[in-house]
């Protein structure tokens, strides 16, 4: 998924690069709330892991191939804020030491690969772990869904922003077909194997796992003094215990700031930069408004761009539609989810009946 | 890759490209990458001169070709996409050797071939000719967080650790009869690639603990001077000057 | 015995490591300024983890760890690190840096050194160990008995007042470990050292301390200890072949 | 001398690590089936480079190795495995699986072994070096000396022809050492040991090599070189302290 430069036009690139750098100013100070003196390094070893994992591609279907993205597992072992800095650091680490990716398309780069895994993979974990009782088994399930519903997700994403200015004339419902439908087959390995760190963290160094944070027992310490229960005494440098944990709402409100940045920015940008933007809807077809659209028959993105002549508007509303569906694939899942579980609690507790 | 801190797409070498400061030589590279996706695709001739730009840096810091090449198989997943694009594209249809290609296609994957390839080879040419831990030095010259600074060069200096490991249990793995030749050794390669986790990850906080019981307070001590002179600024600023006049041009002869 | 505090004290300190295994029962200890002490004991006796208590690496489930008079806590961190300066068992978890030199240097350079004094430190403590020659190679690129040397050059570049050394001599070859006695006996500063090599012991420290199974299981004067084959035997301690102890101990 | 050819033969191996540096300058030496032969010399010498070629993890820059007559080929790789059990230098270097079962495992399970009869060795090798109630404690968990002992079983357990040990006795408590001593004088195979514990050597070997600037410098009974102080001072060897060698060696 690293996109080169030329990819995208002028305007989405400098847009989806100040929103890139706002999402990294957001999560910097958001880090320190997370770690404590132990944050670089354990971030460095992240997002050292997510690059070693990133240069073993595995074959997906039909010649194409796909690698780890890394955000969800990211955000499960160091928590969101510090995830999203891992994998920004990885994605310009590639870009500039590997000419991997497109150095005017790092706004692009970090804005799926960084912002929209690690927010996605870490709401749906939250989801689904909130207020459970939090068993291994339920941790390893909630990082394969997670990690399994971020990469489609950041895949939808870039066909939002396929559509607003990608500069090849394909229309956006194949884009948006082949890209999801690749990327569900890529998020079930990427789901495998987060799943599979997660529960190997989990077995030895569960004070490892940010995730599991108020699982790890208490240790009882046999002493002269008799036993002692300590708390999460951690491992070495005894960090203080991180400030009370994020909640979901913060990245709810997080993931809303990110669709109403991306329209404003976006939109903002295009109007600066009209010819840029004309010649791409010109080479779109996007300016005759005739183009039949994949997510047209979706209640909410459909029917809003359509209606909407201003070229501006409609890029901006484009942007809000992208994330918007992100947040909606996300939330359908757990809300799935959810409504099986309680049928499955309901039905055990019938049946205790 | 081998387990060196010098990174192999590094070549060291005393030219002028090699001792300008790296925030110069970042700034540079990314400024020229920007006004390359700047120019208008229709220029030829534009891209043509800008490729002209970097062969001669990459004659001046004596990189050959041949490594500037075989670097750029980077590109490949994006040249297989761009030769799709002409067959799968919407617009007006051309007949070129009896097949049926769409006209903006052949266009846009000019524009993603032409302009992707000067960004991959000016990014090669940064990292040629610039240390990975001078490459984040200039970094924080150039005011990016620090933070992002330090997990960078936490990264890098973890990579080692890890392939480290990596290489000393494959070693482990062979010197006790183990050859992996099919799929039914999978389970043996996944259960060490879980250890693997574990182990790189105790043993960079295990190495971060050694660092902090040596006085580290977060920031790497920085022992080496790199500031840059009006005159480095001048001389790393000639690419992009001349990639920006090129675009200027480019676009004014419309 | 010399004036103000001790330079260790350790008190009912007990550790469990997060998975759960238990390695230290409550040690009690103390060392004065100035003393050399040995720190004897079978594997797997918790010499590490106690060692790792020393400059807040690890910090007490239970009990409590002075320096020079300074608890060992968050606040005191830094201060403490620097008064304490800690050779690990394995030089691989010590030595991180691109270069021998880069690596030696960055003690004092966190200290605030810099420029000409750095790099006379780092001269000085590479020349002692005799890696001066290695200078500008990759640590990683070295023999293990090398990085050890390095190794314990990091930490004489930053001149501590505690010496802490988990098995600074194995690996050593002959030479080196005599050598590496010289370096520490003509320092002066407290010193504590692990060991599973007596006669190094005996050589260097007037006193002794063996753990065992994660408490303190004899203190004293290291020619007594050794002389009670009783004791040694019941922590798998033993003299080695043909070592007779010499009549005035060193 | 036993009949057939020779456990192991090297002949003129010079070698030079990817980054330049020269570690072996042209090693000849021949071992016997059975015999038990020291290798000693100073840090650095190349020590650990020769006995890496010895069963093909590095590969003769120049020259010829032969285990068994069999010269250490890429095709002949496996079978060279097979025969050569080596106990690295760091123990890090060796455990790989997720718990010491599984490591101890690893090797006679790639030999074909299973069942009951994988069992017995993985217990019996554990129980060798003591580390039995290890068994299902994650290797990286253990104390340095602990993982020395494990990676010593981790090779026994193979029982292999020709057993090659870098410093195995490094971070050994005494009497761990003694024992794993008992465990090679038990064993009826060929032995070359590394080490710097030269009352070790004279122990255990009535044959020792002395390796110094990567050449073998001298060969010879244990005993007649180390009474030789002009020869070890010369190679950063040296009697340690308190020693005396004993009348009839070992
Ligand atoms: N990271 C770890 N996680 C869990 N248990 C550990 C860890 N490190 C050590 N232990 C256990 O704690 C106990 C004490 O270990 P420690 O390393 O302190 O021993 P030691 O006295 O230093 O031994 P050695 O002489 O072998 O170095 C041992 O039982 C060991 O298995
Ligand atoms: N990976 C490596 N890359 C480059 N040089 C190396 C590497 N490993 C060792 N060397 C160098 O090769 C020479 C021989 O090293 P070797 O490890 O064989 O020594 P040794 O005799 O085993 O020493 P020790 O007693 O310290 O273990 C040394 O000069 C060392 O610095
Ligand atoms: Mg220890
Ligand atoms: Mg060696």
């Amino acid at each position: 998924m690293h996109v080169p430069d030329g990819f995208f036009n002028v305007p989405v690139s400098v847009g989806a690069g100040v929103f890139a750098a706002a999402g990294v100013a957001v999560c910097l100070r958001g880090a320190k709330r997370e770690l404590d003196d132990r944050t670089a390094p354990m971030a460095g070893l992240v997002a050292a892991f997510i690059f070693a994992a990133q240069m073993l591609n595995f074959p997906v279907a039909a010649g194409t191939s796909g690698h780890l993205l890394g955000g969800a597992l990211a955000a499960i072992l160091v928590g969101p804020y510090t995830a999203v800095l891992c994998v920004a650091v990885v994605l310009l680490v590639q870009g500039f030491f590997f000419a991997d990716g497109g150095l005017t398309a790092l706004g692009v780069n970090i804005t799926l690969m960084a912002i929209v895994t690690a927010v996605v993979g870490w709401a749906v974990f939250r989801l689904i772990t909130r207020g459970r009782p939090r068993g291994r088994a339920t941790l390893v399930a909630a990082s394969f869904v997670a990690a399994l519903v971020s990469v489609p997700s950041a895949a939808l994403v870039f066909t939002g922003l396929f559509w607003l200015g990608g500069t090849a004339p394909i229309e956006p419902g194949s884009v948006a077909a082949a890209m999801v439908g690749v990327h569900l087959l890529i998020g079930l390995g990427e789901g495998f194997i987060t799943a599979l760190t997660v529960s190997s963290v989990l077995a030895v160094r569960p004070d490892l796992v940010y995730g599991a944070r108020g699982m790890t027992r208490a240790l009882t310490l046999r002493t002269a003094d008799g036993d002692v229960q300590v708390g999460q005494q951690g491992g070495p440098a005894a960090p203080e215990a991180p400030s009370a944990g994020i909640g979901l709402r913060p990245v709810l409100v997080g993931g809303a700031l990110v669709a109403v940045l991306l329209a404003g920015v976006v939109s903002f940008y295009a109007s600066s930069a009209p010819d840029g933007l004309e010649k791409v809807a010109a080479d779109k077809g996007l300016s005759a408004q005739e183009k039949p659209h994949a997510v047209e028959d979706g209640p909410l993105a459909g029917y809003s761009v359509k209606g909407v002549e201003n070229q501006r508007l409609s890029g901006g509303l484009a942007g809000v539609a992208g994330v918007a569906l992100t947040v909606v694939a996300g939330g359908g899942v757990f809300y799935v989810i959810r409504r099986r579980r309680r049928g499955t609690d309901g039905m055990t507790t019938a049946s205790a009946q | 890759m081998s387990a060196g801190h010098h990174h192999p797409i590094y070549r060291p070498a005393d030219t002028p490209v090699h001792r300008l400061p790296p925030q110069c030589k970042l700034a540079a590279v990314v400024a020229f990458a920007v006004f390359v996706v700047a120019t208008p695709r229709e220029r030829v001739w534009a891209f043509a001169l800008d490729a002209l730009l970097l062969a001669a840096v990459a004659v001046a810091a004596r990189v050959p070709a041949g490594a500037i090449v075989r670097r750029m198989v980077i590109e490949v997943p994006f040249v297989l996409f761009a030769v799709a694009i002409p067959l799968i594209g919407t617009g007006e249809r051309i007949q070129v050797l009896g097949l049926s290609l769409s006209a903006p296609g052949l266009w846009a994957a000019w524009n993603i071939l032409a302009k992707a390839t000067l960004g991959v080879v000016a990014s090669i040419l940064l990292a040629a000719t610039t240390e990975p831990r001078m490459m984040l030095l200039g970094a924080e010259r150039l005011r990016l967080p620090r933070l992002l600074v330090q997990i960078a060069t936490f990264m890098l200096r973890y990579l080692d650790v890890i392939l480290d490991q990596m290489r000393r249990m494959r070693i482990a793995r062979e010197s006790r009869g183990f050859v992996a030749r099919d799929l039914r050794q999978a389970p043996v390669l996944a259960k060490s690639a879980g250890a693997l986790f574990i182990r790189s990850y105790e043993r960079g906080e295990r190495v971060h603990l050694a660092m902090l019981s040596r006085g580290y307070t977060g920031e790497m001590p920085t022992i080496r001077d790199i500031s840059a002179t009006g005159r480095d600024w001048a001389v790393a600023g000639m690419l992009p000057c001349l990639a920006a006049v090129t675009a200027l041009l480019a676009w004014s002869t419309t | 015995m010399t004036s103000g505090s001790p330079s260790l004290t350790v008190s009912r300190l007990a550790y469990a490591y997060p998975d759960g295994t238990q390695a230290l029962y409550g040690v009690d200890l103390t060392i004065e300024r100035g003393e050399r002490v040995a720190l004897l004991g079978p594997n797997g006796a918790g010499k590490t983890t106690l060692v790792m208590h020393l400059n807040g690496i690890l910090t007490a489930g239970h009990g409590t760890v002075e320096v020079a008079g300074l608890a060992v806590r968050a606040d005191t961190l830094r201060e403490i690190r620097r008064r304490v300066g800690l050779v690990f068992q394995d030089p691989d978890d010590q030595l991180f840096m691109p270069t021998v030199r880069e690596d030696v240097a960055f003690g004092p350079a966190n200290l605030g050194l810099r420029g000409a004094e750095l790099d006379r430190r780092v001269h000085d403590a590479l020349e002692r160990v005799g890696m001066l020659d290695a200078i500008d190679r990759p640590p990683h690129h070295l023999s293990f008995g090398q990085r050890r040397r390095v190794a314990v050059a990091t930490v004489l570049a930053m001149e501590p007042e505690i010496l802490v050394l988990d098995e600074p001599s194995s690996n050593l070859d002959p030479a080196s470990r005599r050598e590496l006695a010289e370096i520490l006996k003509s320092l002066d500063v407290t010193v504590l050292m692990v060991t599973h090599d007596l006669p190094y012991a005996l050589e260097l420290c007037e006193r002794s301390l063996i753990m065992s199974e994660g408490v303190i299981a004899a203190d004293g004067p290291t020619h007594a200890l050794l002389a009670d084959e009783r004791l040694l035997a019941a922590h798998r301690l033993e003299l080695p072949y043909g070592f007779a102890v010499p009549a005035q101990p060193g």
